[in-house]
């Protein structure tokens, strides 16, 4: 049931079969679909603590997630569903972490804010606002330095961009000539302000000043998000990296699912307008079925087959175990085997 | 008496203080209209306007620096760190700038800055935004550090800091912000280093920070009812420390059970208990005892995150076997 | 047994490791041709070259950031932070990011990475190149926090740190970087949790830390000198900390002073005394008592340095009175 | 002795008269001379500790400062003798904190690194590279806020540009439009490493990035750099702030006094180069003889008289007073007037 990734090896020629094309839409179907679960979890008090929806932005996580490999590396963010199942990981184990059960990808430990998925390297969501930059850049240097062929892709938003870290690492990876993609979520806010009244300038520009090239894509076109993005991981593997791309998109819900009055700082009509009239999905959908790759029919049966599975994933999330007690001293301290510590080791 | 909210107190104690003195001023992320997440700010940029309630970019080290430098040249900022567990982000300026600066200027210059923030788990916020790092800036000379226990301990201390001519960390428990309790119309302050003793006892003293307060304060009515009459001491500020106050008790009960929400090791309970050992060692039926919040990143899972800090129930299982001398026998 | 600076020493472990394992790297200001302005790296550029040693701009957080990233991908970064003051920079880094991840991944990531760098004053340098903050970081669940105390611990640790699949802080003192010590020509490793008894006594028992191992032996023979016969013991880790060879001796000796050099209020003196007296009140004769700098800034008239730091004098004078039982009548 | 400096209502005028360049050029003596001496005193270890030589980039200091009032406020650098000096401090106190005398500028307690001097609004040098960013616009910010006209001047080095802080004051600055001016002395080296190899892109290009008018100007030309900065604090009074100016220009020293030997990062041709054909004394020395406002004997009996100052000030901070040992727990907190904790205060 899960959108299986090709490994690098598979995946030479860009995008151009309906195979492909079918499963960026699945693939934004799930994570809408995910995400109105885990919202009804919240307003029915099933799930602890608030999380962060990725409703509206669907086509860049795709469209960005489809131009890896699983070997690629992605760091992700406080609204980091998207990022994780773009990069390829499971209803299941994700409806766990939510809910903090051990099956959760990290044995409901992290929760929504810091849902990792190493097995599709997905080295995890960060709370601290920009905090993976550093984490991001740090993989790409791995990958440069082991001479592996690895991309790293840091997702953030328009409000991390006042982040001082993100200058501090961007000058570095431009140094050093990284392979990684610094992708902005710009989707008009940070909180509840909007990113005029916290960025000065020109985003953009702060990434050329130092001597990265710099995208600005329409991030509700999963296609243009993605073919964009294919040209650029391709370049990086090539040394030709750093860069930076933002992606103009928008927030269906409030900054968490708690932020519901929020006429005070955007208005309902500015919200109607995105949902109308630039909604990723139903632009691709349109444009599958225009192309003939898809009837509707087929597309409603995927959204249906999608949809059954989200409900069976929380399910099985709700009735699944919290972890035992005894695992809240487990992990502090990751195990080294002790043979590593005789001389001559 | 009235009985307002912890929020509702803060809220209180800033605007009285900025309408006193007009060089108070709110500076932090969503601050203004939104009022902060737990909107204890509401209201304020109504009366104050957008010159006095800030809202800044999400650079908390950009701000803090900016306000260690309004507040050498005559202004009396009040940072607003929306989570206490952003403080790993601005401690340069906190620790390296703010709390040596009248000390490296030979006492020229001064840095009279608020920074309100918060601590507290159990709020299902997972590892980064459910510390409790106030024992990081006690350790640095420079820095005052209250941990209002209510609403009335919030407003009297946050009047007290904004007139402090020194950087003082203010720690709220973001659990507490819609706890009442009463509070005088009347304006009052509370004075830093001065512990207030929350319940008299005779057999055990229980010193208590935040909202451990309450923790102690159920524990002891449970104990109460087992025999055994626990005092409850809200120290109110960390630093400067009323030793004076603890030690007196200690000296009386002979028995005492330290209690704070930080991680236990290199903790705030260390010290406390370390000053208390020094100085009463020879009246002390049993060692001071410490109970801290785990030594493990908070989890998100409710079913281990409650595990993690301390609970009536500890406090009470801990004082009875002081109580028992059972101490002794494990030692 | 040949003798080396406790600089060649860390130089050695690196070289042995970089050759060992090649994930390993270093990473940090002027760690290259410079080799660091205290010369420790001096030459391993040589032999690894600019992309196993690499010189970064100043931009500790970000790199202490990569440093993190690396680790979770496949190397093994050994950070160099040029004085340990510039921890305040990095703090978010290393203790809401490296310190977590492990923990908030459910094991399924690591962050095994090594941060070096220094601490101790009487240098001269003032309050924001002096300070000694291993407390702070030894409070955050998820570090390991080394203190060698001579280039022996100095080169074990270092090993043994890089081997961890844990972030480990390492502290070195940066007056001792030109002291020699006995360190063996075949390799050698000293494991973390592992306390070394220096000198064994029967009369009080100095536990003590980095360069205050030093200090403690000195005040030890002047003690020997006037029939007091102390027993010194380097934690060499204080996370994790050997609690159990501490225990042993403070009950063998009944009396413990702990001497470090970082502030006493809230800091590692504070740490140690709680956990022995926890353990092993009811044997000891007097309170343990805790001898750890100042808390001041660190000023910079070596007038008033010197007077900020433990010496052997102190502890000596403390020793006498612990001895003497004058304690007692202070308490 | 001290060169006397204007307060504002008697400093409309631009520069023009040779009163004003003769404080110029005394003020670049005075801290080549005080530096001079400095260095000495560390040579003959009579100071404590290590120190910044701010020789070779005087024209900067003193060609920003002499477009500033007393009002003004400066923040310095761990080499920042050069900008004491020229907002107007005495060679006495300074030397005397240098040696970690009680008559020093902070008692002893600060050094080299911490020399503040409020008198003339100098908010402190700094250790932490970058470390005072936030305070200069902090300063700005009350400026603003309490409706006053001062200017502050955030003094930094190139190698302070690569830390995050910077980027996230000019946002503040730039939305806030301070009256802020980033000062960066471009001298080619950050410790034992050339500034390209440290820094990618364009410096200018990143304050520009925010939206904040950048300029470059020879460091080396003190009326260049005056001319430059009487313009931009005129506009930054009127609001029309921040500002950021680099300017070109080179220590003769090592990075800090104990740094002899340095072939390994830099040539000696190349430092004779700037000394022989760039010195900024010579050069305005130059000028001020051809123009006639000096004749050479006045400028060498001018030279004179510093060098007799700065001995006399050396001897007596020599001989002053360290400060008592009460002193050492003194300064930890400022005392606050308990008259002012009574409510109704
Ligand atoms: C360092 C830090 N500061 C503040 C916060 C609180 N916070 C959480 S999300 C957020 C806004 C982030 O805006 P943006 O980066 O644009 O992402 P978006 O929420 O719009 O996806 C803030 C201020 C935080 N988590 N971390
Ligand atoms: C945060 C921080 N990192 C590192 C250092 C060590 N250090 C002191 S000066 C310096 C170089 C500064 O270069 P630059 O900003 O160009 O100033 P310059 O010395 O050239 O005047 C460094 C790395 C420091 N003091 N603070
Ligand atoms: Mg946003
Ligand atoms: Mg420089």
């Amino acid at each position: 049931m899960c959108a299986t990734k090709t490994s690098r090896a598979a995946k030479a020629a860009p995008k151009g079969n309906s195979e492909d094309y079918l499963r960026m839409y699945r693939q934004m179907v799930r994570i809408r679909t995910f995400e109105d679960n885990a919202n009804q979890l919240y307003l029915s008090a099933k799930m602890p603590g608030l999380t962060h929806m990725y409703s509206g932005e669907e086509a860049v996580a795709v469209g960005i997630c489809e131009a890896l490999t699983t070997e690629d590396k992605i760091t992700s963010t406080h609204r980091g569903h998207g990022h994780c199942v773009a990069k390829g990981a499971e209803f299941k184990e994700m409806f766990c972490e939510l809910l903090g059960k051990a099956e959760g990808y990290c044995r409901g430990k992290g929760g929504s804010m810091h849902i990792a998925d190493t097995s599709n390297g997905n080295l995890g969501a960060n709370a601290i606002v920009g905090g993976s930059m550093g984490i991001a850049t740090g993989a790409a240097l791995t990958s440069k330095m082991l001479g592996k062929q690895d991309v790293a892709v840091c997702f953030f938003g328009d409000g991390a961009t006042a982040q001082g870290l993100w200058y501090e690492v961007m000058n570095m990876a431009a140094l050093w000539k990284l392979p990684v993609i610094y992708a902005c979520e710009n989707n008009g806010y940070s909180e509840y302000t909007k990113t005029d009244e916290i960025a000065a300038g020109s985003i953009r520009g702060r990434a050329e000043a130092f001597g990265i090239e710099a995208h600005q894509v329409d991030g509700q076109d999963v296609l243009a998000v993605n073919t964009l993005t294919e040209g650029l991981v391709e370049r990086a593997r090539k040394g030709e990296g750093p860069f930076f791309i933002e992606l103009m998109t928008y927030r269906y819900h409030g900054h968490h699912v708690g932020d519901i009055n929020r006429e005070y700082y955007r208005s309902k009509a500015e919200e109607k307008d995105w949902k109308d009239n630039r909604d990723p999905i139903i632009r691709f959908r349109g444009w599958l079925v225009s192309q003939g790759l898809a009837t509707e029919a087929e597309i409603e049966a995927l959204n249906a087959e999608i949809e059954a599975d989200a409900k069976a994933a929380v399910e099985y999330a709700l009735a699944a175990a919290y972890p035992d007690g005894a695992e809240v001293d487990l992990h502090v301290y990751a195990p080294t085997d002790p043979s590593v510590f005789r001389p001559g080791a | 008496m009235r009985e307002i909210t912890l929020s509702q107190a803060v809220n209180e104690a800033l605007r009285e203080e900025m309408r006193r003195d007009e060089t108070v001023f709110i500076i932090g992320e969503d601050v203004a209209e939104a009022g902060t997440p737990f909107k204890v700010l509401a209201g304020l940029v109504d009366e104050f306007g957008t010159g006095r309630v800030i809202d800044t970019p999400i650079s908390e080290p950009g701000f803090v620096g900016m306000a260690v430098g309004a507040a050498m040249t005559g202004t009396r900022p009040v940072v607003d760190l929306m989570f206490g567990d952003f403080l790993f982000l601005v401690m340069d300026q906190l620790c390296n700038q703010a709390a040596k600066i009248h000390y490296m200027s030979g006492g020229t210059l001064r840095v009279p800055m608020v920074l309100r923030t918060n601590l507290g788990a159990t709020r299902r916020s997972a590892a980064q935004h459910s510390q409790s790092l106030h024992a990081l800036v006690a350790h640095i000379p420079g820095l005052k550090v209250a941990l209002p226990s209510s609403a009335y301990e919030a407003k009297g201390l946050m009047k007290t800091a904004i007139r402090e001519n020194n950087p003082v960390v203010i720690f709220e428990d973001k659990l507490m912000y819609n706890d009442k309790a009463p509070v005088p119309e009347e304006e009052y302050l509370i004075p830093f280093g001065v512990a207030n003793v929350k319940r008299e006892g005779r057999d055990i003293t229980l010193i208590a920070t935040s909202s451990m307060v309450q923790v102690c304060e159920k524990a002891a009515e449970t104990l109460a009812a087992e025999g055994i009459s626990a005092e409850v001491i809200d120290p109110r500020t960390i630093v400067p420390l009323d030793t004076e106050t603890l030690i007196a008790s200690a000296k009386k009960t002979s028995r005492v059970i330290v209690v704070d929400e930080g991680h236990q090791s290199f903790g705030v309970t260390s010290e406390i208990a370390s000053r208390i050992n020094e100085a009463a060692f020879y009246h002390l039926d049993a060692p001071v005892m410490r109970l801290g919040a785990m030594d493990v990143p908070v989890p998100f899972s409710p079913a281990l995150e409650d595990l993690t800090v301390p609970t009536p129930e500890k406090v009470v299982e801990m004082a009875r076997r002081l109580c028992a001398g059972e101490m002794i026998h494990a030692a």
